[in-house]
């Protein structure tokens, strides 16, 4: 009794670098005042209120990075606040900004309404009437007429002011209270979708299901951690990781458990196995926002507990990763070549590119640093254009994803096709887009850390990947229409903005990456 | 010399003796109860109550306990046998563990032992109150729900619904005088009342506290889980013989010890007002005259309310605790929390910047109102309500082909022994229907 | 460590064996005299319609809103009560930050209301 | 800084931009192509004009900074051997844009989108052979498998879809394997100069002083990659398959300058870099190069299919290239980089010549034609020629450049040299076994008779509708054998362009000159 | 009154729910098992504080809770959604997204 009372008469105030979060605050505060005008506004007027916010909020947050990333000593070092539970250095404000402008590219897909009419996402509830009948035809009826339930912003809102925190948190209990609030909105989000609602609330039962359990996972690996080390911040864990005299036994499963709830937000296999049917069943705008910025937001993660907290002992765990890396990028390359749906078969992409990545996140150099940051960059925006495009495919059900209907797109519609083709070929890592880029810096720190057999593998199995991106390449092009195929919806002002920048960057990071990198590698952790 | 270090001392045949003291306590009044209630509502109305055994009619609940002892159980076939069994141990438990905490008297010397009247002293005393009323909820959803009826199931979720509602509400009445008292201890809350009861420092809190606690134990006027019109008996419609008894006992074991956890809260507990802690009043057995006479005060309050107020209906009951109880008892803490402050920082002298301060509060209060009340105001006119209170029940639409359920999920039906059923109706739906309405009589004295 | 627990414990195991006792006596000491329609779930006396096995029934949803806004705000408490015993000495910053707790739980809490989830109708 | 090769690179990129935005007018976009790639072509003069042979080992240099981080740059040059291949390119993009004129494209395709694909890939080779930047080289030789790709999946044969997916992963996987050594060639220069750079000149300097392990299996990496596009023998089913299934016009840049991109990269990357283990490993690629000869010519004899038995000679031609290549004598490796001038020329011509006889009949099999030169003699008489070019007798240009080969190779090699000479007499064989069945004889053949209207029908007038060669296919082919002829007699202005070039990169590889040698 | 048996019996708590989610069908249940096991990290936590004198791991509890709950409120909301649409919360009914 004595011991806690004294604890808590020490309690000083702890200092917050407003400046440095600011970029979060204003996203998480946009949130709060989103329920807000969710809460008070009337139905007709929520929808644009809502977009006005959050395009403030995401300029605010990114005008906020730029005053503070612009700072000396931000450049130089970083800063580390809220008693060492944030830290805000250089890979952070890439990771940031990254997040911001992928959060753009997705909340533009979000909150389309031209594509489909009135949204992706369920229409409201109407008074009386049963919300979520699966597929009803009264239903079906009215989610055509009616809008959509905006409350998909503020959701998408807190779910990216929880990424930001994500890869900002210097300690794993900050970094845990982060996921989930990253991971609870997602939750949500797939649920939601406007056409075809069984199979989306079921993605989100299973994407619940999983990420809980995943979640519990990095939980109890938190746990033995904090038994091995006395702490959570993960500076502490890797003072403790150089001493001698501790349990070996706590921190190995220690780390193994977190790293398993790690790998799983990742979607590296073997933990992928909610990626595909999430995908496949969440509403296209949403598995793109999921798909670009979770994999950000979990890889920034994984980075900052490898480099911060145990490159010290990485010498016991990185061949069980490489290993890992490895079975992610064969399942994704050789599942992924059997899939019939281009969302799934994204999904999979998405787990072979996870082992990339990871081939990066676990060459602990810098250079493997801002290589894995310009891949996850790279990645995300390829991604979310690829889902903008998926979404524009559709027939009288809504999104045509399977892959035989897409047979002679390019004859019906030549510049979706072109882009579609821009983005698949930067998914195979053909030069010229950003994805080959991305992978030379991965690969080229990897070798650089003496991993160049899981390098000459990895690429290997990227050959087998490009596979079944070109499969659809020829589909697009080389096969005849089939008489009753989906059209091409045009799309309106947002999808083809969100489109639009996901190929541009795609293009320019494969043609001019240096600004880019220099970015990625203007810095280290801080800790 | 703290309660807590005084009871610490207690050998084990003192603990003993006050664990059985406790017990006692808690079933006498519970006998005592019963029949007090039965004769102030029948005062009430005009007629005496009971009168026949024992002297003054005084016997009555024992002779009724006695009676129910010995009374056919009952478990209906569709019951869940388990879960069924334990429901009525599983509400009953915690009601008496909770008076544990609960401090009935000041320092008194037992067989040349000092101690201080009071089970148990802990640092978190008031947690293990609220803990105990959480888990006597699961008593009575787990009673509702083995029972495998419809009344009951109903019934116990209304009366879930019902104690969680207001559970908010008491827990967030109590942090105010939590706050004042520096403690969760019950001990020391009651020493923290020397100066003043908590009553009338904390106006808003004490009468939270006191509607909440009336809701929690699911009294009048808010006995809506046993609402005799509308769901028979409540979730223990299917409940006979002891374990009948035994929920009955919680419940009146339940509102002793809210009554008792309101003295101790806001009436200064065991001790008599106005006189220093050295005064012969404050004596450690006459402290116990005290409390058990504040707590009566309270009960008395129950049966008050029972005797004077109409039920409420459902919606109206949770409209007061979610919309009114709920949003002033967190303005209240925050209002509470900011003179706190400010006092502290003038009695230190180091008050900055008041005015700064007090825009602050102002503006928090303001908002917080605003964001509370505002909404009332438009409630009707807003055609987008979520429809989940409407309806009720899930409704598939129209087309859904609903998946067949794998086997062994297959719904099974009430297996009725066969029979001619035209024959068997009237005979047989009598018999329980009379049976529910004797317990219903064994339990209001005034039917 | 516990034992001050331990006045507790014996409360608890003399209530639970009270309670035990008497669920599992009744059964012996009363009459038995059974017959069918006494077994049958209670329904003002008619015949007991159709009712699926205990659990599998249906519940109004609105009970499952009150059950998570208690988990919500129950959970509010938790970080309340310690708040309040050291209220005094966190000082200002408590106090900001405490009323930024309650404030934004305001916000979830206004959006329940005004969207009709405090309705019972 | 030298802005010829940039402007050769871009100019045909314009050109397929240019020619894509008129694909609604089919013979203005074809007349843009022809005139961007007569302008690449006077560009390559240019070129040839300023290159200066036995002066700097690189010139026509040009660099600029790329992506700074990992020293890449844009950066440019020409020894002689990639001169004479960016010449070759420039000559054979004009006569392909002629040959495919009025090609029959599958249906609701447009010649523009054919054309600029052309030229796109025109724009990928320069970059590819003018790369003077590991990475950039590596960029290219990736990129331009893009428009081939296309090229093949969209304007191919029935079978198009597999040949261009299996065209495509085999140089895909190829270029990832190379992928993997460029990245550890760079590590590899950071290591000895302390910064990583790309730059070829400077990676030459670095790489001969790392460990033979580390060269081999950096030589590995570059080998594949480069075996699979030559197409070496065990690395080499792709291309029966893609020439097969390709149109005519993109088989013959396929062909014709694709694939020399691997012998290209023999000379510029694997010999130069690792040194060492060029030498180590010379008896396993000359092994390969042999059987591929023998292999492919064998094959090539019993082929039924016109187009695919330009592949199969193909395959035994890069035989000899590479057997030039690695037998590390100036004669020999001078004779190899003509060779890869001669047989882009003369295969070129086979495949056009073959596209002609295809256009006609509408059947790739040889069975279906015969006695072909009563009907068309003069397209009989240019396929003559092709053939013998292919065959190298002597008198066409092919023959300086396989005896070249042959000469040098044989004091340092000569169990290899005399089996590949056995190539030469399979090499008779099947060209004029082929001529023989086509053109021979009786007319005959479901393509012709279906065409003519009934068996000997040789004197129905509507013969007239398997037309002989016209103007303009005449115009295609005549500057081809124009070129054969001349560099036959003549090839001592291409031979002083290569040989300095040869020669350096062998002394590079630190042998001065074998033949020298085994005179001693 | 070592630690370690605390330990043991959070690990213990933690694989019966890890199979627990692992081997049960019903979505609820499944929540449940995981809800069991975060609090045998609970367990855990609370332990190690004990041990190491502290109170961050009792904090962390706090926290894990509060996770814990909107976890609860978002899983139940799912898991009711989809019951609503097909009246079945088992997770092996949930077939539409088989590989």
């Amino acid at each position: 009794m004595t011991t806690i009372l004294a604890q808590v008469e020490r309690l000083t105030v702890p200092e917050i670098d407003y400046g440095a979060v600011a970029p979060v605050l204003v996203i998480l505060g946009a949130a709060c005042v989103s329920v807000l005008l969710e809460a008070f506004l009337p139905k007709q007027s929520r929808w644009p209120a809502q977009v006005v916010l959050t395009v403030l909020a995401l300029a605010g947050a990114a005008g906020a990075l730029i005053v503070h990333g612009g700072a000396a000593d931000t450049v130089d070092r970083g800063v580390v606040t809220f008693s060492g539970a944030i830290a805000v250095d250089p890979p952070v404000v890439f990771l940031w900004g990254t997040l911001l402008l992928l959060a753009v590219g997705s909340l533009l897909l979000i909150a389309d309404r031209s594509v489909e009419p009135g949204g992706a996402f369920a229409p409201e509830p109407q008074a009386g009437g049963q919300g979520g009948g699966g597929g009803a035809v009264a239903t079906r009826a009215r989610a055509v007429a009616s809008v959509m339930q905006t409350e998909v912003f503020p959701l998408t809102l807190f779910a990216l002011g929880g990424m930001m925190v994500f890869v900002a948190a210097n300690d794993l209990l900050t970094m845990f209270i982060a996921l989930e609030v990253l991971s609870l909105p997602l939750y949500l989000l797939c649920g939601l979708g406007r056409r075809r609602r069984l199979l989306s609330q079921e993605a989100a039962v299973k994407y619940f299901l999983l990420g809980a359990f995943a979640s519990a996972f990095f939980l109890y690996g938190v746990a033995l951690l904090y038994g091995y080390s006395g702490s959570v911040k993960l500076v502490d864990i890797a003072a403790a990781t150089a001493a001698t005299d501790r349990s070996d036994t706590l921190l190995y499963a220690g780390f193994g458990l977190l790293v398993v709830g790690l790998l799983f937000k990742a979607s590296v296999g073997p933990f992928h196995a909610w990626t595909p049917d999430v995908y496949q069943g969440a509403p296209t705008p949403v598995t793109a926002f999921m798909a670009a910025c979770t994999k950000v937001a979990a890889f920034g993660g994984i980075l900052r507990v490898l480099h911060v907290a145990f490159q010290g002992s990485s010498w016991e765990w990185n061949v069980v990763l490489a290993v890992l890396a490895g079975v992610s990028m064969v399942i994704g390359a050789v599942l992924g070549l059997t899939q019939t749906d281009v969302k799934r078969m994204i999904a999979y992409s998405s787990v072979a590119h996870a082992g990339f990545l990871l081939v990066g996140a676990i060459a602990l150099t810098p250079e493997g640093l801002s290589a894995t940051m310009f891949y996850l960059a790279a990645y995300g925006f390829t991604t979310i254009a690829a889902f903008g495009v998926v979404s524009l495919v559709r027939n009288a059900d809504g999104e045509a994803t399977h892959l035989s209907q897409w047979a002679g797109l390019a004859k019906r519609s030549p510049i979706t096709a072109a882009v579609f083709t821009l983005l698949l070929l930067a998914l195979a890592g053909i030069p010229f887009t950003s994805g080959f880029i991305g992978k030379f810096v991965v690969f080229a720190a990897a070798i650089d850390a003496g991993m160049a057999p899981l390098v000459v593998f990895a690429l290997v199995v990227s050959a087998i990947a490009a596979f079944f991106y070109l499969r659809v390449i020829v589909l697009m092009y080389f096969s005849e229409p089939a008489a009753d195929g989906p059209t091409v919806t045009v799309p309106g002002a947002f999808t083809t903005a969100s489109i639009t920048l996901g190929a541009v960057i795609t293009l320019v990071l494969g043609v001019w990456p240096a600004f880019a990198l220099d970015w990625a590698g203007s810095g280290q952790f801080i800790f | 010399m703290s309660t807590a270090e005084l009871i610490a001392d207690d050998p084990v045949w003192l603990v003993l003796v006050k664990v059985v003291g406790v017990f006692a306590f808690l079933v006498l009044m519970t006998l005592f109860m019963i029949v007090w209630e039965r004769k102030v509502v029948g005062r009430m109305q005009q007629r005496p109550g009971p009168n026949r055994n024992g002297p003054g009619g005084w016997l009555q609940s024992l002779a009724d306990g006695i009676k129910l002892a010995f009374k056919e159980e009952v478990r209906p076939v569709l019951a869940d046998k388990w879960v069924y069994f334990i429901a009525p141990v599983i509400a009953c438990v915690p009601a008496f563990t909770a008076f544990s905490v609960i401090p009935i008297g000041g320092q008194v010397s037992i067989f040349g032992e000092q101690t201080a009247l009071q089970l148990v002293d802990l640092p978190v005393g008031v947690l293990v109150v609220l803990a105990c009323s959480s888990i006597g909820v699961y008593g009575i959803v787990l009673g509702g729900w083995s029972s495998g009826s419809p009344y009951p199931l109903l019934g116990a979720l209304r009366s879930a619904a019902q104690v969680i509602s207001y559970e908010i509400a008491m827990g967030l009445s109590i942090i105010a005088v939590v706050m004042n008292s520096r403690s969760l201890s019950t001990a020391d809350i009651v020493d923290a009342q020397t100066s003043g009861w908590f009553f009338y420092l904390l106006p808003v809190s004490f009468v939270i506290y006191v509607i909440s606690m009336v809701g929690e134990t699911n009294r009048a006027p808010f006995d809506l889980p046993e609402a005799e019109s509308e769901l028979v008996g409540g979730f223990h419609t299917e409940y006979s013989s002891f374990k009948f008894a035994l929920f009955f006992l919680a419940e009146y074991i339940n509102m002793v010890t809210v009554s008792a956890l309101a003295t101790t809260l806001f009436l200064g507990g065991w001790r008599f007002p106005f006189v220093d802690d050295d005064h012969f009043l404050n004596n450690g057995w006459l402290g116990l005259v005290w409390f058990v006479l504040k707590t009566l005060a309270f009960l008395f309050l129950f049966i008050w309310l029972r005797g004077t107020l109409p039920r409420l209906r459902y919606d109206q009951f949770m409209q007061l605790g979610w919309k009114v109880l709920v949003p002033i008892a967190l303005v209240w803490f925050v209002a509470v929390a900011f003179a706190r402050y400010v006092r502290t920082e003038i009695e230190a002298g180091t008050l900055g910047a008041p005015t700064v301060l007090a825009v602050f509060g102002a503006v928090l209060a303001a908002a917080l109102l605003v964001a509370f009340l505002l909404p009332d105001n438009r409630e009707r006119v807003d055609p987008d309500a979520v429809p989940v209170t409407g309806g009720g029940f899930p409704v598939p639409p129209l087309d859904l082909a609903v998946p067949k359920p794998p086997p062994r999920r297959q719904v099974r039906v009430a297996e009725l022994p066969d029979g001619s059923p035209a024959g068997s109706n009237g005979s047989a739906a009598k018999e329980p229907a009379a049976a529910t309405t004797a317990k219903k009589e064994a339990s209001d004295g005034d039917a | 460590m516990l034992q001050p627990y331990l006045p507790l414990v014996l409360m608890f195991a003399l209530a639970a064996a009270f309670a035990l006792f008497s669920a599992t006596i009744a059964p012996y000491i009363g009459p038995r005299r059974y017959n069918r329609a006494k077994m049958d779930a209670y329904e003002c006396g008619i015949e007991p319609s159709p009712q699926p096995v205990v659990g599998g029934g249906r519940m109004p949803i609105a009970y499952y809103l009150t059950a998570m806004l208690f988990i919500l705000f129950d959970i509010e408490m938790v970080f309340l009560y310690p708040f309040a015993v050291s209220a005094d000495r966190l000082g200002l910053f408590g106090l900001v930050e405490i009323a930024l707790f309650v404030g934004t739980l305001g916000f979830a809490y206004a959006y329940v209301w005004r969207r009709g989830g405090l309705d019972w109708n | 800084m030298s802005w010829t090769l940039i402007a050769m690179l871009l100019l045909p990129l314009v050109g397929g931009l240019v020619v894509v935005l008129l694909r609604g007018d089919d013979r203005l976009a074809k007349l843009a192509a022809l005139a961007f790639s007569l302008g690449e072509l006077v560009l390559a003069g240019l070129a040839w004009a300023a290159y200066e042979p036995g002066g700097d080992r690189l010139q026509l240099t040009s660099s600029v900074e790329w992506i700074p981080n990992f020293g890449v740059h844009l950066s440019f040059g020409v020894d002689g051997i990639a001169l004479v291949m960016i010449a070759l390119i420039a000559f054979l993009v004009p006569v392909v844009i002629g040959g495919s004129w009025a090609d029959k494209l599958p249906e609701g395709r447009t010649a523009g989108g054919f054309f600029a694909l052309l030229l796109v890939m025109e724009a990928g080779m320069v970059g590819v052979f003018a790369a003077t930047d590991v990475f950039l080289f590596y960029v290219f030789f990736e990129g331009v498998l893009v428009p081939m790709y296309f090229l093949i999946g969209r304007f191919g044969g029935a079978n198009r879809q597999y040949a261009a997916m299996k065209f495509f992963l085999y140089s895909l996987l190829g270029g990832l394997v190379m992928l993997a050594s460029v990245i550890g060639l760079y590590v590899t220069s950071a290591q000895t100069l302390g910064k990583g750079t790309f730059d070829w000149a400077t990676l030459v300097t670095a790489t001969r002083e790392a460990p033979l392990s580390t060269q081999i299996w950096l030589f590995l990496g570059f080998f594949v990659a480069f075996a699979i596009k030559a197409p070496l023998v065990p690395l080499h089913t792709w291309l029966p398959d893609a020439g097969a299934e390709a149109p005519v016009g993109a088989g013959v840049l396929l062909v014709g300058v694709l694939d020399k991109i691997g012998t290209f990269g023999f000379l510029r990357y694997c010999l130069p870099l690792f040194p060492a283990a060029s030498k180590e490993l010379a008896p396993l690629v000359l092994v390969l190069a042999v059987v591929g000869i023998v292999y492919g010519s064998l094959l090539a004899v019993g082929q039924s299919d016109m187009k695919r038995f330009v592949a199969y000679t193909s395959i035994a031609h890069f035989g000899f290239i590479a057997l030039g290549i690695f037998a590390f004598s100036s004669q020999a490796g001078a004779g190899s980089v003509l060779y890869m001038v001669n047989h882009g020329i003369s295969t070129g011509m086979v495949f056009l010549v073959v596209g002609m006889v295809m256009a006609r009949g509408g059947s790739r099999l040889i069975e279906d034609y015969g006695g072909m030169a009563k009907l068309t003699p003069v397209l009989a008489g240019l396929f003559f020629i092709a053939g013998l070019s292919s065959l190298a007798l002597p008198g066409t240009s092919s023959f300086v450049s396989e005896f070249l080969v042959l000469i040098g190779s044989f004091p340092n090699e000569p169990v290899y040299t005399v089996i590949a000479a056995l190539g030469m007499v399979l090499a008779a064989l099947y060209i004029l076994w082929l001529y023989q069945r086509i053109f021979q004889g009786p007319v005959r053949g479901t393509a012709l008779i279906g065409a003519t209207g009934g068996p000997g029908a040789t004197t129905d007038p509507e013969r007239a509708s398997v037309p002989d060669l016209n103007k303009r296919e005449i115009a295609v082919l005549a500057p081809m054998v124009a070129l054969i002829l001349v560099l036959g007699f003549y090839p001592k202005p291409v031979l002083d362009v290569i040989t300095p070039s040869v020669g350096a990169t062998l002394s590079e590889v630190g042998v001065a000159d074998p033949v020298a040698q085994e005179g001693k | 009154m070592t630690p370690t048996y605390y330990l043991l019996l959070s690990a213990l708590l933690f694989s019966i729910g890890a199979v627990g989610v692992l081997v049960r069908r019903n979505a609820i249940v499944v929540f449940m098992c995981v809800e069991l096991m975060l609090n045998a990290v609970n367990l855990t936590l609370v332990t190690f504080a004990r041990v190491n004198g502290q109170l961050d791991g009792q904090v962390m509890a706090f926290f894990v809770m509060v996770v814990a709950a909107a976890e609860v409120v978002v899983g139940l909301a799912i898991i009711m959604a989809i019951f609503k649409s097909r009246r079945s919360a088992s997770v092996d009914d949930s077939n539409l997204l088989k590989y």
